[in-house]
């Protein structure tokens, strides 16, 4: 059984045909990269399922079970958890509160309790839970400045850490090793492959290198469709993918593959 | 790290220390009962305060009235004020929103400590600090304001009293003359939209007129109007309204007419309200508009419109020439030139002269209030009627003149000799007036007391 | 049928100078990504100095001219000495969310709007004033009948009518109409393209700040001059803005026309304190039905 | 895995309490030191300072910009102004039920203003403040037009008296509003201190990653609208109780009075919200003693403050945005 | 000759460029590649003065081009064609293409007008629908339209940052080699940045491999397109 599986996906913008009969199928405990030029259509996919783009048709089961596209907002009822392209911190909140509000799965406290000032039980609970994801993350020396006073790859830290505090059963990651170093890559690989244990991971990410390292199955994307599916290594060998990221016809690109092979 | 000691500690210690500060904070704040010194009164000087919107739409003509009371008080200053003491006028601008006037008012009891209001401009501002000022027993003496409200039941508001009719006595009496000389007319009314207006539909059905077409000028006042009077006129002339009476503010009284003008509507008779018959404003405003004075003088000629004293245009009457010599030496405001406002001003100077001087040399509050409402006929001014305060009413003028204006732009009364007219602010009957208006003293001071 | 052709052509003389405040509003809002709420402070005092000019006794036709470039030329103070400091401000943490960039001009226009009202005030109290017309404002004999319609309206149309067709023309057929365009619709690729982006926004307030105080002596002879007294064309030239497409300038001009028939159809027909609400009405309506108005861009909504 | 968890043990409400205690214990040592005027405009202030939290609310934690919150301030007003004229109710049950009211008028505000933005919100609510007031004159026979609903705080109660003596008619309009404001201080503050200005905050700084954590933010964003009417129509009460409830209390200049004084304190804090109120309450007073040494003419002192203010105004906008209490007040440090 | 120094740019506390040093010949095509996040954007936007850098060099033709806005380098000769066919899309074709010479309108009346036709030479798609608003057309015949843009502006340097952005392979050689033939006939200089770095190294002399904002290799073309090893490193395949 998937966790997450999505069929026949298809998304107009306006004349622009964005997604094309894309599918995609997410086994539990795996990890699922999404790898394509730049324009394949790979966040417009993420921003299907997450709910930011609403698909012209298409089906989406999500553990398991048929579902209607969920909002974004309802994301977290299905367990899924996703980062943005860009970080997406919010500026106006410390790191801590950052993590927090990716936190708060069960909406312990509500509107009434908070204004008489009722909830400092639940804060401490959310605040304790944005702990453990900022320590695990390795940023919890971080958790009392703002995202503006914080590097590059820390707000990738601290977005990973927001990802990860409702302890999610299907992470989206877009780009998530965008702008960071060898080393930082190395890590965040790691982190990945432990991660693996608690839930399904799909990534949106260019750098091929670190997608065939980590991942147990690949889809390739171009002109907002699926162009080859299956391991890393069956799917760098496909022509087409081939053909897709050294952006010749195919014919000389099958030339090309013979060249690289040699 | 914050102080443990202040995290531990209880709740029911921070109410108590809430408590405790409270207490003392009250005890040290309570301020002790007046004194038995009058506010606002020394041996040498009487501050009175008065607010008016000086400022925003709602000014243009009232900011000119303060200036003619402080023109007229400086007079009286000059000639060595009254018992020695000199008359401050404070003046605050309350821009016509009451939300500020409840603050003027604040500030020229409790900071300026005047020992009374005078001459304060607007309804419904007053209509937000009256009550107060009633209960602090501080004399609020001849109100610019028309609206009976103020000054029918004495025993609401004790300490007001008015400076001019009200609105309903002067539409009652206007709708004497509209009923006795414009029957075979079709009349219709164009009326602001707030007590002034309304008041003055009131007063007018009363004395049986009836409309064709009843138009509001919309809120004229708030200086908001998108097209003039253009609407409003356009109803008038299809309803073929022959005479239109106007309840409103003179710029809007000048906005009607240009409209009237426009769509070459002329109907046979304007009648306005003496609000809104200001020649200078009519004039000022048309002026503006490149529209020459004779031939805006042309366009008023014949308007009808009443009032309770003199027309400022009465060049030989004794006291517009007596004001008009006092304002051009001491009127500092920015603009003095002589009119309805001015007039209006200086005669509210000299009736706050003839109280102040009729109580005597024992100033109190609770005495110059008794001493209006007991002696109104003590008190003769420019006005060519009686004031009308007594136990019963603290309504100033209760009588009219009816006039038409000529093409010199003063009033003159439509009888061969001037006949008053006076009624109350209820239902009562509108009947002449005999009254003889004591000559004003070759000084221009009050003679009285 | 009095009442209705006169509704008819009050509206149009009306809407043709709500057309003209709508244009400077889309101007400004799409050369600059600013909404203007100082745009009639500075119509009001660019009047007041033609009002002066006039009563010192020189001709309409110079204070008139005078009161248009003083427009131009506080548009352009206007963007030199607030706008375009505040665009350049760097990001701080308050600066950094979307909603308060954008709440930043708009509240630096009011107090633009509060500053010039004041200094009005102070120069020429708040004393209620007319301003003069140059043609007749008396009706012309439509079948023995006159009508709300004069030499003046017929001045008003023409001169706004003029002027709209000149300012497409010249955004049409021009360099620096193409490079004002190019800079509103794209500042990046304008830059690229060697657009002096600061001079053409500057430009953008200049028309604006013109278009306006245009509004202004047009407006002015039939509703009176003070402090305040255009505040309410404002409101009803970003209604007109808004119904239009606030990032159009034809959509400004139907807008225009569309609102002032509806307020003097309100006035004629109903009454005329009920403008106001017919304004929020129609509003209200625009937004539910048609968000980005008659002639505005689709939403393009990215994430 | 558990990291331990190193946070105090601290309650919000008492942090806010702590706050509100200070407040009041200042503003009764200031009032004590205060002649009659001053202790009149203090309750101003304190009346204020309740309709600028409701902007900080809506326009600095939740990035909504409203130029109309004096319409809401006026429903305020009326609902209560009605209910203790026509049904003689004690202000202390009208002012609750007339928040109700208001609470009702920003929901249906707040379901207009969710599908606009920028400004598009912002002259939408400039429409709105210059259109309701008139409605008093529409429904002449019960808001009885532009002479409004004549209303006070009246007199202090026998046991108040017996309690603390007899205060004067100043110091009793500032005792009625000292307690709303130090409830409006303290909800506001916990408000602020829980999730739910977390959450309002995340949605003015990003929606979309607001969304993503579970934030449905067009609901949340109409009931910051709710939330910030019940604070202005508080406010618009307590405005009124000074003497009159009527279209003249309530102008379109007074909307932009507290965006001025939520602009000058600080946008983003309860604090600056404080400050705010008492520079823009204050300034003409300041003003008056500065030009009172100068001869100047009655056109030039009366537009002064208006005058200073804008310009501060602007001068706030344009240096210094985050205003007098700047942008280190809302980063919530708990340690 | 483009020469850039010891360039440092940064978006707050995030470098994009970390000291980046190269040279750029006259009249050859020089190609900048990496991944996606490498810099290779930033560094086309540094020179075209779209963004400021916070320490070092660039010089053109001997002229330091530091402090210089973007709308005045480009009348200094070089002409930047940003990412993602950056048109306006509400302006027609011609409006399109004009508005790149605006600027030379006033001094080379005649010549503005001859840039212009040649432009539809090159790209004779583009005159069919000169009256068209950019916004209907493909994608391809936006990045034509993008680099006329560019050109009528008559560069002697091109910014050329991922022509081949989402569009089809066929268009994207053709696209290619209407640049290759404009740098060998007319002397152009050409800065290329490609993340289909087969198609860039193909045509380029020489070519600058950019990785997290360092350059890790400078060297001539071909010796880049055979280094196996460093492409696997560095752009994954």
């Amino acid at each position: 059984m998937s966790v997450l599986a999505i069929a026949n996906l298809r998304v107009n913008f306006g004349g622009l045909i964005a997604l094309d009969d894309v599918f995609i199928d997410v086994a539990p405990n795996s990890i699922v990269g999404l790898i394509g030029p730049n324009g394949a259509g790979k966040t417009t996919l993420f921003n299907c399922i997450s709910g930011l783009v609403a698909p012209t048709s298409g089906e989406i089961s999500i553990h398991g079970k048929k579902v209607d596209w969920p909002k974004s907002y309802e994301l977290a009822n299905f367990e899924i958890s996703r980062t943005l392209q860009g970080v997406g911190l919010f500026s106006g909140l410390s790191v801590i509160e950052n993590v927090m509000m990716g936190a708060d799965k069960k909406r312990e406290s509500n509107f009434l309790k908070d204004l008489f000032g009722l909830s400092a039980k639940s804060e401490r609970k959310l605040r304790a839970k944005a702990q453990d994801a900022l320590a695990w993350a390795g940023a919890l020396d971080l958790a009392d400045k703002t995202p503006s006073e914080l590097t590059y790859p820390e707000t990738k830290r601290v977005s990973i850490a927001r990802a990860l505090v409702s302890e999610p059963k299907i992470l989206l990651l877009d780009e998530p090793a965008a702008g960071l170093g060898q080393d930082d890559i190395d890590k965040f690989a790691d982190l990945l492959r432990q991660l693996k244990q608690r839930c399904a991971i799909i990534i949106v990410e260019h750098h091929v290198d670190f997608i065939g390292a980590i991942s147990d199955q690949v889809y390739v994307l171009n002109f907002g469709k699926v162009i080859a599916s299956g391991s890393f290594d069956t799917v760098k060998r496909d022509p087409a993918v081939l053909a897709a990221y050294l952006g010749t016809s195919n014919q000389s690109g099958k030339d090309q593959l013979g060249a690289q092979n040699a | 790290m914050r102080n443990r000691a202040s995290l531990s500690r209880s709740p029911r210690s921070f109410i108590s220390t809430a408590a405790v500060v409270l207490a003392g904070a009250l005890a040290l704040s309570a301020v002790p009962a007046q004194g038995a010194s009058t506010p606002g009164v020394s041996a040498t000087e009487i501050v009175l305060g008065m607010q008016l919107p000086q400022t925003g739409p709602a000014s243009p003509g009232y900011n000119k009235v303060d200036d003619a009371m402080r023109a007229y008080f400086d007079y009286v200053n000059s000639k060595g004020g009254v018992y020695g003491r000199k008359i401050t006028l404070v003046v605050k601008d309350d821009t016509y929103k009451a939300g500020l006037t409840v603050s003027t008012a604040s500030a020229l009891i409790n900071k300026d400590k005047v020992f009374a209001m005078v001459g304060s401009v607007g309804t419904q501002t007053h209509i937000s600090v009256i009550k107060d000022i009633n209960r602090r027993g501080i004399p609020d003496l001849f109100v610019n304001s028309g609206y009976s409200g103020f000054y029918t039941d004495p025993k609401k508001y004790p300490t007001t009293f008015g400076a001019l009719g009200t609105y309903v006595v002067e539409a009652k009496i206007l709708g004497k003359h509209i009923k006795e000389n414009f029957a075979k007319n079709t009349v219709g009314i164009v009326y602001q939209t707030d007590d002034f207006g309304r008041n003055t539909v009131e007063g007018l059905a009363t004395a049986g007129v009836t409309f064709t077409a009843k138009k509001t000028a919309a809120t004229f006042i708030a200086g908001t109007q998108g097209s003039g009077l253009d609407a409003q006129m356009q109803q008038l002339k299809d309803n073929n309204v022959d005479v239109v009476v106007v309840g409103a503010v003179a710029s809007a009284f000048a906005a009607a007419v240009s409209s009237a003008n426009k769509i070459g509507y002329k109907p046979a008779q304007w009648i306005v309200i003496s609000v809104g018959a200001d020649a200078t404003t009519f004039q000022t405003i048309l002026g503006a508009r490149g529209i020459a004075p004779a031939v805006s003088a042309a366009l008023l000629a014949g308007t009808i419109s009443a009032s309770h004293a003199p027309s400022p245009g009465e060049a030989d009457d004794e006291f517009v020439k007596a004001y008009k010599k006092i304002n051009d030496e001491f009127n500092k405001g920015p603009d003095k030139r002589w009119d309805n406002n001015v007039l209006q001003g200086m005669n509210i100077g000299y009736l706050t002269t003839s109280a102040l001087l009729g109580v005597g040399k024992d100033l109190t509050r609770p005495g110059i209030i008794k001493y209006v409402e007991a002696n109104a006929a003590k008190l003769p001014s420019a006005a060519l009627s009686p004031l009308g305060y007594s136990t019963k009413t603290h309504e100033a003028f209760t009588g009219f003149w009816i006039g038409k204006y000529d093409a010199t732009t003063v009033l003159k009364p439509v009888d061969a000799t001037r006949k008053v007219w006076t009624t109350d602010s209820a239902k009562g009957p509108v009947t002449e007036l005999k009254y003889t208006r004591p000559a004003i003293a070759a000084d221009a001071l009050p003679k009285v007391g | 049928m009095d009442t209705f052709l006169a509704a008819l052509f009050s509206g149009s003389s009306r809407g043709a100078i709500y057309a003209l405040v709508a244009l400077g509003l889309v101007i400004v809002w799409r050369g600059a990504g600013i909404l203007n709420y100082a745009q009639m402070g500075q119509a009001m005092f660019s009047t007041y100095i033609a009002s002066t000019m006039i009563t010192n006794g020189n001709s309409y036709w110079l204070a008139f001219v005078v009161a248009i470039l003083v427009g131009a030329v506080m548009g352009v103070l206007l963007d030199i000495l607030v706008m375009r400091p505040l665009s350049n401000k760097k990001k701080t943490e308050l600066l950094s969310s979307e909603s308060m960039r954008a709440a930043i001009p708009v509240i630096a226009s009011l107090g633009i709007l509060g500053a010039l009202q004041a200094l009005a005030g102070i120069i020429w109290a708040a004393e209620e004033r007319g301003f003069p017309a140059p043609y007749a404002q008396e009706g012309f004999t439509v079948a023995n009948n006159v009508m709300p319609f004069t030499s003046f309206d017929v001045f008003v149309i023409t001169v706004v009518l003029s002027t709209l067709a000149l300012t497409s023309l010249f955004f049409k057929k021009t360099g620096v109409g193409l490079a004002m365009r190019a800079t509103a619709l794209n500042s990046e690729v304008a830059r690229l393209s060697g657009i002096r982006t600061n001079f053409t926004r500057s430009l953008s307030w200049a028309f604006s700040g013109a278009a306006s105080s245009l509004a202004g002596l047009l407006i002015t002879p039939t509703s009176n001059l003070s402090p305040n007294t255009l505040d309410l064309v404002l409101i009803i030239g970003f209604t007109a803005a808004v119904v239009g497409g606030l990032d159009s300038p034809a959509g400004a001009v139907i807008g225009g026309f569309l609102v002032g028939m509806v307020i003097s159809f309100v006035s004629f027909y109903d009454t005329p304190e009920d403008v106001f609400l017919a304004i929020l009405a129609v509003l209200i309506l625009v937004l539910i039905i048609r968000p980005r108005g008659i002639l505005g861009a689709k939403d393009a909504r990215r994430v | 895995m558990r990291a331990v968890s190193k946070a105090k043990n601290h309650s919000i409400a008492r942090k806010s309490l702590r706050r509100t205690i200070f407040f009041v214990a200042a503003i009764l040592f200031a009032a004590s030191t205060f002649d009659a005027y001053n202790q009149a405009q203090l309750a101003v202030v304190l009346i204020l300072f309740i309709g600028v939290l409701s902007v900080t609310l809506l326009t600095g934690i939740s990035g909504q910009l409203s130029l109309g919150q004096g319409a809401l301030m006026a429903v305020g007003g009326y609902c209560m102004a009605l209910l203790m004229i026509n049904q003689n109710y004690s202000l202390w049950v009208a002012i609750p039920l007339a928040i109700v009211g208001s609470a009702l008028a920003g929901l249906l505000l707040g379901i207009a203003a969710a599908r606009l933005t920028g400004p598009y919100l912002a002259g939408t609510t400039l429409v709105i403040a210059l259109a309701i007031p008139t409605l008093a004159n529409r429904f002449m026979s019960v808001l009885k037009g532009d002479e409004g609903l004549p209303v006070d705080v009246g007199y202090p109660p026998v046991w108040f008296t017996n309690l603390f003596g007899e205060p004067s008619y100043e110091q009793w309009q500032l005792y009625v509003a000292l307690p709303f404001a130090a409830i409006a201080l303290f909800l506001a503050s916990n408000i602020l201190l829980s999730r739910t200005g977390r959450m309002w905050r995340a949605i003015r700084d990003n929606e979309t990653a607001a969304a993503l954590s579970g934030v449905n933010f067009s609901r949340q964003k109409i009931f910051v609208f709710v939330v910030s009417a019940t604070f202005a129509g508080l406010s618009g009460a307590l405005y009124g109780l000074r003497g009159l409830v009527g279209p003249s209390v309530y102008p379109v200049s007074l909307s932009l009075l507290l965006l001025t004084a939520a602009v000058l304190g600080g946008i983003r804090s309860i604090f600056g919200a404080f400050i705010g109120t008492v520079i823009v309450v204050f300034l003409p007073d300041w003003i008056d003693a500065v030009l009172h040494q100068f001869e100047l003419s009655e056109q030039v002192s009366n537009f002064m403050p208006a005058l200073v203010s804008s310009l501060l105004l602007i001068l706030t906008v344009v240096i210094n945005p985050a205003g007098v209490a700047g942008t280190h007040l809302h980063k919530h440090k708990h340690k | 000759m483009l020469e850039v120094k010891d360039l440092v740019t940064s978006f707050g506390s995030v470098i994009a460029l970390d000291g980046v040093s190269f040279t750029a010949q006259e009249s050859k095509i020089t190609t900048v590649i990496g991944a996606n996040g490498a810099g290779k954007s930033t560094l086309l936007r540094t020179i075209s003065g779209l963004e400021h850098p916070a320490s070092g060099s660039i010089t053109w033709s001997g002229k330091s081009l530091i402090g210089m806005r973007a709308e005045d380098i480009v009348r200094d000769g070089i002409a930047h064609v940003p990412e993602g066919h950056a048109v306006i899309s509400e302006l027609s074709v011609e409006e399109n293409i004009s508005m790149g010479s605006l600027f030379r309108l006033r001094k080379f009346k005649a010549d503005v007008q001859a840039a212009q036709d040649e432009m539809f030479e090159l790209f004779p798609r583009l005159k069919e629908r000169r009256k068209q608003l950019a916004g209907t057309l493909s994608g391809g015949e936006r990045q034509m339209l993008a680099i006329s843009r560019a050109l009528v502006s008559r560069p002697k340097l091109l910014l050329l940052d991922e022509p081949s952005l989402g569009l089809a392979p066929l268009v994207v050689e053709q696209i290619i080699d209407s640049i290759n033939i404009l740098c060998r006939t007319t002397g152009l200089t050409v800065l290329l940045v490609e993340q289909n770095a087969n198609t860039a190294l193909g045509v380029a002399d020489h070519g600058v491999l950019l990785a997290l904002g360092k350059v890790v290799a400078d060297r001539p073309a071909a010796e880049l397109k055979a280094d196996a090893n460093l492409r696997a490193a560095y752009l994954g395949y």
